[in-house]
């Protein structure tokens, strides 16, 4: 089964990789993805980043994912946890990861996973610099790597 | 019962709420009560809409019932 | 620069992952992939796993390896940690992370990593299951991986 | 001082140890001193060889000097 979940708090990837990885000790690989609020000096630097979500889709769209994901490579388990609400630099985002007997299976599906998290999840994304606060628009970027698949 | 309009990402911002209530109908009808710059941008071409969380084709024409939630989704950007 | 390491003895893989990921705070994304010994019940379960390798190759080779990854792409950051001597059903044996700014570039750096760990680095491999120690043939799958590149 | 001869994988098995202090000398000569069958396996065409740590070619010629270290590799299997 895939462990999916929209958090609204804070989580510990150490924490959750070290769960993941105990409940999969068939597994010969594990691949992951970390995505987390970059922390960068200067004057374009994003001090926060808010990710909003809508109840009604968001969830159950991951949980279509990673029912794809799953029935696409042949994984002993899948992970996705996304965050939602106001982050800080060095917050963790996203963390996608996948558990296979076989490696190749394993980078494949956390990349897909994550392509389509990037750029077909229902997520709107909004950075504060000292700017101020500014909607995020998808980059060419998330449409091209999405028509690797 | 209203029904109920959601607005998702920048439209949030520039409806000013992320929530309204309106009469039931269909869709054109409804949007006549809102500002007619807004209810351009809400009709744009890369806004997308979903019924009771279920995404609509471009052609659907939608009527809004009682308790319906009609969503307007922005481009998104996640991750 | 790149951390690599060859070692004797266990290593927590999310201890490392925790350290790494503390390390490199400007990285957008972190791919890991965490390979460990099976545990898999059965007449073929693998009950002991035994690494060899040369002191005057494989280190040095690693690091070159490394060195080549971070040469092919932007990264913020490169961890491999591969373990050698005897391991059991549930020990890491090798881990390998990429920081980088942008999500593609982190994939294909530990994917690449990876391929070339497994069929170019110096490391001879036996396992123990009930009818003995037996040496481990490459597969021909780690050829096909490296041709990828 | 002798030459080191360096067996790795399931090599160190069939010679039944890791390491062997040979005369130093031209290969050829060094591989008569050990048992044919031996001496067959080890030059198989699986199996490279690395002088002092550094990968030899196919059709190098190898004399070893005193303290030389040659190591026979059979095909690797890591991770």
């Amino acid at each position: 089964m895939a462990d999916v979940r929209l958090l609204g708090e804070g989580f510990s990837p150490p924490e959750e990789m070290a769960a993941f990885t105990a409940a999969h000790p068939a597994a010969g690989g594990i691949v992951s993805f970390l995505g987390q609020v970059r922390a960068e000096p200067g004057p374009h630097a994003v001090e926060a980043l808010e990710l909003k979500h809508y109840a009604a889709m968001t969830l159950p769209g991951m949980e279509a994912l990673a029912a794809a994901t799953r029935a696409r490579w042949a994984l002993d388990g899948l992970l996705i946890i996304h965050r939602y609400g106001v982050m800080h630099p060095g917050d963790p985002i996203v963390l996608v990861a996948a558990a296979a007997r076989h490696r190749r299976d394993a980078f494949a599906a956390a990349d897909f996973a994550m392509d389509h998290l990037k750029s077909q999840s229902w997520f709107w994304k909004r950075e504060k610099t000292a700017a101020g606060w500014r909607w995020i628009e998808p980059r060419p970027d998330d449409h091209r790597d999405l028509a690797r698949w | 019962m209203p029904a109920k309009l959601v607005f998702l990402g920048r439209l949030e911002d520039i409806v000013g709420t992320g929530e309204l209530a309106v009469t039931p109908g269909p869709l054109e009808q409804v949007l006549t009560t809102l500002d007619p710059a807004l209810a351009v941008e809400l009709l744009g071409e890369r806004v997308r809409m979903a019924l009771n969380g279920a995404l609509l084709g471009d052609s659907d024409a939608v009527v809004l019932a009682e308790g319906d939630e009609l969503a307007f989704l922005p481009p998104v950007s996640g991750g």
